[in-house]
């Protein structure tokens, strides 16, 4: 790993709802599903991205303020400066897999369950929204041959309330070896203690402010609070994003 | 070959079981991350220099890697002082069962601010107060700041040392400045009980492609192995100068780094960018090579080396 | 992609070909090498720094490498301001067919001084004088650099300026300030025509297994990669608070580190260490790889882009 | 090339004569023939020497001075700090060639001699001193295959004379394809005027007082008064110390 900005040049863009694009680069990154890379728009601001697909790379990427919006206005040829990869990424266990993401979590399990697929494994993908346009990639890993759940706030489409509800059901009827999520804090720690009652294998995917990116600044700290199975001082950025337990 | 060497070594009346003491601002922001690298094989750790109000730090990006080492502009982001004191209170009470020292460290605008945040600082009555008069990220706001001439220096010195009574106090110089053994005889005159050696040395890194420097706020401190030469001279100079404990720092990212650093004359050695070059086990793999190179050499006690290169 | 990219730049009155100046004291000791230099793609050449009297420099060990540059402690060996004048005319009449200027380059330890060696190397009439007030090696001699504190480098600057007419003079500058554009605003006030930025950084590589610092002189200055940073942030500097041409000197070793120099504000670039890391061909390597950049970015003169970093 | 000492021990040193001990180190140093080492010995000094031998690292020390002096006084198990190889070497021409040595010139030459005779090259070695006890390494060549010729001011071995002489005569009289060199400058200038004269392609491995031993301190330039084929600017540490012709 070396910590410095590189030059990669937008290839295309796609619209995948209202406030979400898909941003393919132009070059590869060799990276393993789960990590991450810092994205710098020079005069706008450095903000990081999980890889959602590294060859070539590409970034899942919504419009929620600043920075995302001035990648959105990128067009194919512009320039983007990334640093990474950065941090750790999941590693599959076993023949079943259950993916679960809310919102743009979307992103770094769409990596992993094309590798969950070429590795033979059975993978079932759980996604949550507030409602059905702010589902992502549902098409995609349908089309890959991913077992697809929804579910959404407002019952627009799939079951109607939180993934982890989903989740838990599949947990009680199915044999799986590992759960796999990235989402909102929230939803992540629900996932944790569901995985501890049933006693399962999970790795997560956590978010933080990240200011550094290179575990140092220790910004990007997850109390555990958030999950009492994290050891004390995990950072995001350099232990995580993604904490494998047990 | 015969017994282990003895790595433990004393500030003052302070006992470290070995000299790697985590630099201030590298994961010092948290009892649980200060706990965490007590645990990981520091002999000693600094939190986060903390001042007087709260601040964010700077917009991203705040750092960044180069070839010879890393540029960081963070900003001196930290809760403030009073914030502060819980945090050194729940890390002292973390720390309790090892028996690590915890160190604190200020910053502030002028020397009677100084003295305020050290007085504040002192109630959670950390083991060591680190005097970080030699930020080169915070200019716009600061000003120059007070590591650059003796005066200043000495000013913050005594009203920190009047605010704290008994606590010691290690004073951190910059690298900047054209005569460092002044600048530490000055601060050792007025009450310093250890000097800090160094801090980052200003640095720009240009992006050309993207036509500016890579950290938002355009300058920021260089750690890492480029700053070894730069930091051994300095501790070399202050040795020669003062008889205090020096805390050298800056560079260290093998167990040979630290015993240059100690032949440079340190007594305890700061460790920070370490961590993103070797990861979480720095310390131990750092105290591993240094009680190779000891083995090796029949090396007792780190005292039979410390200062050994530049004695005349 | 249609016209080659303009390259050249002045300096005052003088036009240089490109920007890559040979810094003194590399190679600078004799016609032949500033002639090879010249002759290898320089835009200009500056010999080394020469004082009133020959000196022989440090015993041998001289020069290191470690992992981020160089460092080196040469000790201003020279033959006196007298020998140097033949040196210096010699020089001139090699060059002459060129077109490339020369530079000389003075020390001494008295502001008085300086204007006698001035006055002797104005005989010879380089095109330049570069005033070296901030060389690290000859301490134990010459007390603190001069370029340490704005009052000593404006005495220095003025006795020079005074002592050589209209020959245009350029300040070189150190690094280990608080405040390099204090002493850069100094040096123009009193007369500089230029500045050249920066001057080695003083630093000490110690080798554990010989308990020693690897220099003879113990300290030496770090130049070559690790220097880049600093002296960038050190251009951009200078460069915000003073309009006369820098030399921006440290650590440029590839088009692209000239590239941010210019970037930073510097009209011309100091080219010493490249000569180590890319052999030879460095001035010529570093010319195409600055065309490149500027094709590909559609540069088409460095004026263009000279300073574009850092202003706001 | 990195500029930086390493450590290496003395595994034994051997007296070669009165004045000249030969060292053995106990590792290898990857060099070619005629490229040289600045050794160190902390608080006596550092000073350049031809690399005598790279599997493993030899040097051949002639007692001149307070440095080599203190090689002398090393004892098996003792540290030298080197920096190296540095400079550029030898490189051999045709089938037959002639080795021409002056004093502790003949260090570089050890390693070409085994060079081209394992090349299958016709090796004519020319060794030349003040007198026969000061002569070096002539068993060794003549050991090893070499055609050996001799030359002592003194007339103690060999033809009386200078080595300049007896390789004159040879040129004169064989087929040679290059002539390789080292040893005091007024001999290798001596030998560069003699090559022209014969029209001989020529290596000539040049001293001179090495500072830096890097290519930028300019203390090593060989003026073109030493050669007049020899490029001005040119540095022995940095472009030599072997100066090839044409
Ligand atoms: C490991 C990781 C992976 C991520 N992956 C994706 C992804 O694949 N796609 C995606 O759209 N978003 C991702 N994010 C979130 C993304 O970084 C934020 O959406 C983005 O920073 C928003 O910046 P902004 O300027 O547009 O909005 P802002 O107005 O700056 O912030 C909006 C929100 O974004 C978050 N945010 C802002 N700055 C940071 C920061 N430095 N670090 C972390 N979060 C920040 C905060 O929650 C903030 O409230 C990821 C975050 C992390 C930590
Ligand atoms: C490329 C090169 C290869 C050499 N190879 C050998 C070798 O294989 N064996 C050997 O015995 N000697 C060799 N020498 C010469 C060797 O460097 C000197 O003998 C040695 O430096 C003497 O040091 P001293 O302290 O013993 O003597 P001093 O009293 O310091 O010097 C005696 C003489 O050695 C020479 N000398 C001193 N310092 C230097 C220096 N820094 N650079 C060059 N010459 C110097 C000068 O001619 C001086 O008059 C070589 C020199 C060069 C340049
Ligand atoms: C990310 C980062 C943040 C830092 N923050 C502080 C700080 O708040 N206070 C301080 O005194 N030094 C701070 N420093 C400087 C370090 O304490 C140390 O002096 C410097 O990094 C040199 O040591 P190193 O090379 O081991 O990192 C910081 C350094 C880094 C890399
Ligand atoms: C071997 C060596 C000798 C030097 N001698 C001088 C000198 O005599 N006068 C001077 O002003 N600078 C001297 N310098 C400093 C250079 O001119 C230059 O400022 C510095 O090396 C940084 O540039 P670089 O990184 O391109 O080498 C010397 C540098 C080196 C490496
Ligand atoms: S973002 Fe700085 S430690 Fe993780
Ligand atoms: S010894 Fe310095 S240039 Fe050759």
């Amino acid at each position: 790993m070396k910590a410095d900005f590189f030059t990669v040049k937008i290839k295309r863009t796609v619209k995948l709802n209202h406030r979400t694009i898909w941003v393919e680069m132009n070059q590869t990154l060799d990276a393993q599903p789960g990590q991450f890379v810092m994205a710098w728009l020079p005069g706008v601001g450095e903000r990081p991205f999980s890889i959602a697909g590294s060859a070539p790379l590409c970034l899942l990427v919504v419009d929620v303020g600043p920075f995302s919006q001035a990648i959105h206005q990128l067009k194919p040829g512009d320039t983007l400066w990334i640093k990474g990869p950065l941090g750790h990424g999941f590693s599959l266990l076993g023949d079943a897999a259950i993916l679960a993401g809310g919102g743009y979590g979307a992103a770094p399990l769409w990596p992993l369950a094309q590798l969950a697929l070429s590795q033979g494994m059975n993978v079932q993908v759980c996604l949550g929204a507030r409602s059905k346009a702010d589902l992502l990639l549902c098409d995609a890993f349908e089309e890959i041959g991913c077992e697809l759940t929804l579910a959404t706030e407002d019952g627009s489409a799939g079951e109607t309330g939180l993934v982890t509800g989903v989740v838990e059901k599949i947990l009680k009827s199915k044999k799986i070896d590992g759960l796999y999520a990235c989402g909102p804090t929230g939803m992540l720690t629900a996932l944790a203690s569901l995985a501890k009652t049933y006693n399962f294998p999970y790795q997560l995917s956590w978010e933080a402010l990240m200011r550094c990116g290179m575990g140092l600044c220790g910004s990007c700290e997850v109390p555990q609070t958030c999950d009492p199975a994290l050891p004390p001082g995990w950072l995001a950025c350099f232990d995580g994003p993604v904490f494998r337990y047990p | 070959m015969s017994k282990d060497p003895d790595l433990s070594i004393n500030i003052g009346k302070l006992k470290l079981h070995n000299p790697l003491v985590l630099a201030s601002g590298v994961l010092g922001t948290s009892a649980s991350l200060l706990y965490r690298a007590a645990r990981s094989g520091a002999g000693a750790v600094t939190a986060k220099s903390c001042g007087p109000e709260a601040r964010a730090g700077h917009p991203n990006p705040v750092m960044v890697e180069w070839e010879g080492g890393l540029l960081n502009a963070i900003g001196l982001t930290n809760p403030g002082a009073k914030e502060e004191v819980a945090l050194l209170k729940e890390t002292k009470r973390q720390l309790a069962a090892t028996g690590i020292p915890l160190f604190a460290s200020i910053f502030a605008g002028t020397p009677e601010e100084f003295g305020l945040v050290a007085g504040i600082i002192a109630e959670a009555d950390p083991d060591l107060i680190e005097v970080n008069i030699s930020c080169p990220n915070v200019r716009g706001d600061f000003g120059t700041p007070f590591a650059a001439d003796e005066h200043s220096a000495a000013l913050v010195t005594r009203a920190v040392k009047e605010a704290v009574g008994i606590t010691p106090i290690a004073v951190k110089l910059a690298p900047n400045v054209p005569n460092i053994g002044r600048i530490a005889a000055a601060v050792v005159n007025a009450g310093a009980d250890a000097i800090t050696a160094i801090n980052t040395m200003p640095g720009m890194v240009i992006d050309a492609e993207a036509c500016q420097p890579v950290l938002t706020n355009r300058t920021g401190g260089i750690s890492g192995p480029a700053l070894k030469p730069i930091a051994l001279r300095c501790v070399a100079e202050i040795a020669k100068t003062v008889d205090v404990p020096i805390i050298g720092t800056g560079g260290v990212i093998t167990g040979m780094d630290a015993i240059e650093m100690i032949l440079a004359g340190a007594k305890a050695v700061g460790v920070g960018s370490a961590y993103w070059y070797r990861g979480p086990e720095a310390f131990r793999l750092i105290i591993e090579e240094m009680k190779a190179f000891m083995i090796d050499h029949d090396i007792q006690s780190l005292e039979d080396i410390r200062g050994k290169a530049v004695r005349r």
